[in-house]
């Protein structure tokens, strides 16, 4: 690129110094913070899932107490799902990418946006102080009247950091949809938007709607647990299935904002990589607003076995059923998107294929679940735990990963080595499988989760998934090494590297601050690759 | 028990055979879709490969008829294994009514058994095979959840109320008992064996326990000791209503309501009488919490069930 | 500010450099205040589901409680709530006309209202501490365990209710300071508009939580 | 949305409210049996909308704002309705738990 004089510096190097990173209101550079900060909790619950692996190498309790297994996967639980599954792509690429799609220059409440990463941190501080002072033992779920009124951890302290949390969350959420609505640039009309905004969009929706209601209910829990409140407390008529009702009211809809963005990501890769019109734009965009919809609709899918009505039952399972075809839409029209496509092997490639397959195993075994007779012998044990893996480590990483590839040039400037992202790609997914896998098997022979020790006869697949995790440990860590080592090399990625449509790709890598130099306007449809394709060829 | 390692779950019940085929159904469905779905998409990524840095794919926007057999597909599928799923799990819910009855009481961490005869066991329970068993769980402390992989049941003990479950056994032999919902420290070690017998060996095995009454004369004994007896008489005389014939009824409320009374009412009416008071009654009857253990509650309802009317 | 290519001249010294315009600016902030109050909808919905629970189940114990409760100061709450909204509502019509001596006015008189309420609330949550109508280990042992629950559920109402009204006072507070400063006037007055929107919200649960709480089987 | 509301209407509004409240406590001393609870939750629905309507100014705004104030208290319907759904069907079977 042929650097002018008076050319604006771009986002990262316009105005230097700690300050001004850490008061900026730049979306962009909000999003890298974001992006720091869930790496590092996405260690730290790596870290958890390394001691559960290593315990579970043998039958007995031997590496840990049981006090402290049950500490290591509440938090892993917690600090996974909470501090960096959740804000994974809508505070990193969601940030930088949703004023970028829309044309616009910033979200819509610059201050807003660095408040929420500043109640993250305050939320992520608080949780983990709970890990300092002693841990918490509830499980992620905080069931009560365990977490109200049996646990004697930290449990008030771990609620409040992940209310302050959900907080977070609720205000980017808040913020996308009304960046989308009202700041979306001139000719972009709503079929026109990238199938990432949609996502983003319906995951917020999600965050709005949902968050809140886990945050006054963990608010209720701490009440129990700290001034003797009794509202899920059965010893005064409160009924503790009440907490699970609530907890999932949030939670299950909550597996949305964890998958929709991925799924965004997914179909922004798909047609990129293929240099292809999406198969069937409506459906696809409509769908994602149908799972955020109808997924409101099915939280008691958990509660099968917890004394609740079997009439409940019923419209739960029925409609879990359903809210799997628009997922089933989804998938088939991701393949059929690369039909006739013009498909490159580069990086993203590896990630998109590896996400279908590993997505497909998880959502169809929500199907087991979702179906109530089999859910009684199959809940609680480790098959619901490769069931969530397969999903959300396999879906939802495994999307941000490959977002983050896929974008990694124009949010850095830098280009990264091509071999290592494929070996590391490939590395990720034999270990997941192997780490995985099994836990279905293990599952279905009947060994429950949240165990510190088990039967013997169950100790070969573990041992087989232990060694898988270690693979895919290694995976991660390569990837985390050569993203990091890009950055102290110079800035070589072009505008746009991968020949993509869209208007991130018309501006510098990195862009500037305000993104646009002239306010774009868009006159055509979202991935018009063969109409740019007559452009070129008629020049 | 089982092989070292072992690939499938024994199957030990008269229904773990049908849950097992609902799940070989569902996953032929899912391994034809994942491996026709992964295969298109390795086969597409193959063939429509990249042949020149300029090259676009074909300018294809979708198809109707297409999404629509793949919305209507998946969609009926997903019905099947709804209404199986549903059905499966209505066997599971209805105990026969010939079932013989068990009490359970989780408490953190162990199981505690108590036999129709008033044997009683702990972290064990014995079972004769080919007789429904109706299992009914209480919870001393937290939730905690009954589970035989076995026999493909499992069933949360949730604190303040009560719940069943109910299976036949039809193999002799030992299984799993696990606790499978989560309840703190030793969650993990609140486990045990279901002992499965042929009915004689298990009449053996019932007349060798010792006991101290069954749970019905239990119930009895702690109606007298409780003084349950004082106000709860068989005429009118008595403070509080007639027990007899309760059990099953529909009992009409101080406020206007209706409700039938089953195990939990009789359960809330001795440990939170004041929830639900009997019409024409005064909330005078005291609140057994914290002095009835669940056992103890689980007898008084087992005599209260068997108080008839005389003809 | 940014050492930015864009030119500021002619655009109004309120609008920030993201927006187009004016009208943009005010839409966007109008529709986020409105996004905001549905997680609160949602926020305060868990309490109202507990609550619709157990009165469900408890019919007696919710009338027992609520006839601890001071059904005079309830209402003279309630009534204050509405004066505060007439003037709040008056505040940003002020604003939208232009006038600051009625911006002022009407902001200081709703700050008054929202304190005497939560004065009010104060007097209300002594009496239940004296009466050992605090869930928890002091709660009165001789009453039916069930309106634990109830009382559970009042204080975790009113209480998150009262501190939405102190949230509301800063808010006025720093409201009070722009239209000192003149600030507002037909054109930009999107800060007492969203402030207004949010304290008639507050008013609004106090409008549910009025007949909920304190108004149960007065007939009998 | 630059639309100024007279001051009329909002004293009326304000009048309207206040009455609204005299009604919901003078409902409360009269025994409608199972209606008084319904009643008084009606009333406080209607001095909601007044509110909402003309204090929050949604009767002017755009169709978008009228949605989303909507739908915050459908989704309270969806949670308060599956869940009491649960509660109201739990006696039906006749077996505890289930
Ligand atoms: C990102 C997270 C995520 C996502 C997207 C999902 C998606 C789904 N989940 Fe999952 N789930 C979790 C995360 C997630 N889940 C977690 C964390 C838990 C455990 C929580 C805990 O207890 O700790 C859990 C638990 C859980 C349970 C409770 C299990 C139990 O505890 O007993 C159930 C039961 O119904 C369920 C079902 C489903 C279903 C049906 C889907 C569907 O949306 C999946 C839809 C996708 C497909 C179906 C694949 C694509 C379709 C095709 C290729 C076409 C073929 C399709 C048909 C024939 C229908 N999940
Ligand atoms: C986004 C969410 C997320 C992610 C990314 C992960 C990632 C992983 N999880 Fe996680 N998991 C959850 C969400 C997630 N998990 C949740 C919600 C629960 C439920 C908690 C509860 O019950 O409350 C759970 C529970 C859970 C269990 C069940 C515990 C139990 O019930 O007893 C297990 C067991 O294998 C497990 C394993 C793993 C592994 C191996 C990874 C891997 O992907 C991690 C890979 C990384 C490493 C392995 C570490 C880095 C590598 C090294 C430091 C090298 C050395 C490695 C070894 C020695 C092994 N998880
Ligand atoms: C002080 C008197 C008193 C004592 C002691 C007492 N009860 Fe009661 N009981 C009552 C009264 C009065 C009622 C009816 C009002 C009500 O439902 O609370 C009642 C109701 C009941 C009911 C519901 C009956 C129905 O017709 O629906 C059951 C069951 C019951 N009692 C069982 C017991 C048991 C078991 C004990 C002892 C452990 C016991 N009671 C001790 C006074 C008493
Ligand atoms: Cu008992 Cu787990
Ligand atoms: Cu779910």
């Amino acid at each position: 690129m042929n650097h002018a004089v008076n050319e604006p510096r771009s986002y990262l190097d316009a105005p230097y110094g700690v300050a001004s990173w850490l008061l900026t209101k730049d979306h962009k550079r909000i999003a890298l913070l974001y992006l720091i900060s869930i790496t590092v909790f996405f260690l730290i619950g790596a870290l958890f899932a390394a001691g559960i692996r290593a315990e579970l190498m043998t039958p007995e309790g031997d590496l840990f107490t049981a006090d402290m297994y049950n500490k290591l996967f509440t938090l892993h639980g917690v600090v996974m799902v909470f501090f960096f599954l959740i804000p994974s792509i809508p505070a990193t690429l969601g940030n930088f990418l949703v004023p970028i799609m829309c044309g616009a220059k910033d979200l819509a409440f610059p201050k807003i946006n660095l408040l929420s990463w500043y109640l993250y941190l305050i939320g992520a501080t608080l949780t983990l102080g709970a890990v300092f002072m002693g841990g918490v033992d509830t499980g992620w779920t905080f069931y009560t009247p365990y977490s109200s009124m049996a646990s004697n951890t930290n449990v008030t302290l771990a609620a409040v950091g992940v209310f302050i949390a959900g907080f977070s969350s609720i205000l980017t959420g808040f913020n996308f949809v009304v960046t989308i609505h009202r700041m979306r640039a001139p000719g972009l009309t709503w079929f026109r938007m990238p199938l990432f905004l949609w996502a983003m969009y319906a995951t917020s929706l999600v965050m709005i709607l949902g968050t809140p209601v886990v945050a006054i209910t963990l608010l209720m829990v701490g009440a129990e647990a700290a001034l003797g409140f009794g509202i899920f407390d059965p010893r005064v008529g409160g009924d503790p299935v009440l907490f699970q009702h609530l907890f999932w009211f949030y939670s299950h809809p909550a597996v949305y904002i964890m998958i929709l963005p991925g799924m965004g990501v997914i179909s922004e890769l798909v047609a990129a990589v293929s240099r292809k019109q999406i198969f069937g734009y409506s459906f696809v965009a409509y769908s994602s607003l149908a799972i955020a919809i109808i997924g409101f609709l099915v939280w008691g899918h958990h509660m099968f076995v917890s004394s609740q009505s079997i009439y409940a039952g019923l419209v739960f399972s029925i409609i879990t059923m359903i809210v799997a075809v628009p997922s089933a839409v989804k998938t088939f029209n991701w393949t059929a998107t690369l039909y006739r496509g013009s498909i490159t092997w580069e990086s993203p490639t590896y990630w998109v294929i590896g996400f279908i397959g590993l997505f497909l195993v998880g959502g169809l075994t929500g199907l087991f679940l979702g179906a109530m007779g089999l859910d009684v012998h199959l809940h609680d044990t480790y098959f619901v735990v490769a069931h969530f893996h397969y999903i959300m480590v396999g879906g939802g990483v495994m999307a941000f990963l490959g977002g983050v590839h896929f974008w990694w040039p124009k949010m850095t400037g830098r280009t990264y080595p091509e071999t290592l992202g494929k070996i590391s790609a490939v590395l990720v997914f034999v270990g997941f499988n192997l780490t995985f896998l099994p836990q279905f098997v293990v599952g279905y022979l009947g060994m429950p989760r949240r165990y510190h020790a088990y039967p013997e006869e169950f100790q070969i697949l573990n041992v087989v998934s232990t060694g898988g995790a270690s693979v895919l440990g290694i995976g991660y860590l390569l990837i985390i090494g050569y993203l990091v080592a890009s950055m102290f090399k110079p800035r070589n990625a072009t505008a746009n590297p991968w020949g993509a449509t869209g208007l991130e790709w018309d501006i510098p890598s990195p862009p500037t601050t305000f993104n646009f130099e002239i306010d774009p306007v868009v006159t055509e449809d979202a991935y018009n690759y063969a109409g740019r394709a007559q452009k070129t060829g008629d020049n | 028990m089982q092989s070292t390692f072992p690939l499938f779950p024994q199957a030990a019940s008269s229904v773990a055979s049908e849950v097992d085929l609902l799940y070989f159904f569902i996953l032929a469905v899912s391994a034809f879709f994942a491996i026709l779905v992964s295969a298109l998409v390795v086969f597409f990524a193959v063939k429509y490969r990249r042949r020149h840095p300029d090259e676009v794919g074909h300018d294809i926007h979708g198809s109707i008829a297409l999404e629509l057999l793949w919305c209507v597909i998946p969609f009926v599928l997903a019905m099947v294994m709804f209404f199986w799923g549903a059905s499966l799990y209505f066997t599971l819910a209805r105990p026969p009514a010939d079932a013989m009855d068990i009490f359970v009481v989780g408490k953190q961490w162990m199981w505690k058994v108590q036999h129709p005869s008033g044997v009683r066991e702990i972290n064990e329970l014995h079972v004769p095979i080919g007789r429904p068993v109706r299992i009914t769980l209480g919870s001393e402390d937290v939730l905690h959840d009954y589970y035989i992989p076995a026999f493909r049941v499992k069933m949360d003990a949730v604190p303040g109320k009560l719940t069943t479950m109910w299976f036949t056994a039809t193999k002799v032999g030992t299984y799993h008992i696990f606790c499978a919902e989560y309840c703190g420290t030793q969650h993990s070690g609140m486990i045990g064996q279901v002992i499965a017998m042929e009915p004689q060996d298990y009449e053996a095995w019932i007349g060798g326990g010792r006991t101290t009454g069954t749970a019905v004369e239990n119930g009895e004994r702690l109606f007298t000791t409780m003084a349950c007896i004082t106000c709860h008489k068989t005429d009118t005389s008595g403070r509080g209503p007639i027990l007899s014939d309760v059990f099953g009824s529909t009992v009409d409320l101080q406020d206007g309501r209706q409700v039938v009374a089953d195990e939990n009412y009789l359960r809330e009416s001795i440990m939170n009488p004041q929830a639900k008071v009997v019409r024409e009654f005064q909330p005078i009857m005291p609140t057994f919490q914290g002095t009835l253990s669940e056992e103890n509650l689980l007898q008084l309802i087992a005599y209260i069930k068997t108080l008839k009317a005389p003809q | 500010m940014h050492p930015a290519h864009e030119n500021h001249g002619g655009h109004h010294p309120m609008l920030q450099h993201h927006f187009f315009n004016m009208g943009q600016q005010l839409e966007a902030s109008i529709l986020g205040m409105w996004v905001f109050l549905v997680t609160e909808v949602m926020f305060f919905g868990g309490l109202f589901m507990a609550y619709l629970l157990y009165r469900t189940l408890y019919p007696a114990a919710w009338l027992a409680g609520s006839h601890e409760l001071n059904e005079v100061l309830g209402g003279l709450n309630t009534v204050v709530l509405i004066c505060s909204s007439l003037t709040m509502a008056l505040a940003v019509r002020a604003a939208q006309v232009g006038a600051r001596m009625a911006q002022i006015v009407n902001i200081i008189l709703t700050m008054g209202f929202g304190t005497t309420f939560l004065v009010v609330k104060y007097y209300e949550y002594a009496a239940k501490f004296e009466h050992h109508l605090v869930p928890g280990a002091h709660f009165d042992p001789t009453r039916e365990p069930a309106q634990q629950l109830y009382f559970s559920l009042y204080f975790m109402m009113t209480g998150i209710h009262a501190l939405h009204m102190v949230v509301g006072l800063g808010i006025m507070a720093w409201i009070l300071y722009g239209a000192w400063k003149g600030h507002f006037n037909a054109e930009y007055f999107a800060p007492v508009e969203i402030a207004g929107l949010y304290w008639h919200f507050v008013d609004i649960v106090w409008i549910f939580l009025f007949p909920l709480l304190y108004l149960i089987g007065k007939h009998q | 949305m630059s639309h100024v509301s007279s001051k009329g209407l909002y004293y009326t509004i304000f009048i309207s409210l206040i009455i609204l409240t005299g009604v919901t406590v003078a409902i409360a001393r009269v025994d409608l049996g199972a209606w008084n609870t319904p009643i008084a939750l009606a009333v406080a629905a209607v001095k909601a909308t007044l509110v909402i309507l003309f204090f929050m100014g949604v009767r002017n705004n755009t169709p978008l704002t009228k949605v989303v104030a909507a739908s915050g208290f459908l989704w309270l319907i969806i949670l308060f309705g599956i869940t009491m759904g649960d509660y109201l069907t739990r006696s039906w079977l006749g077996i505890p738990g289930r």
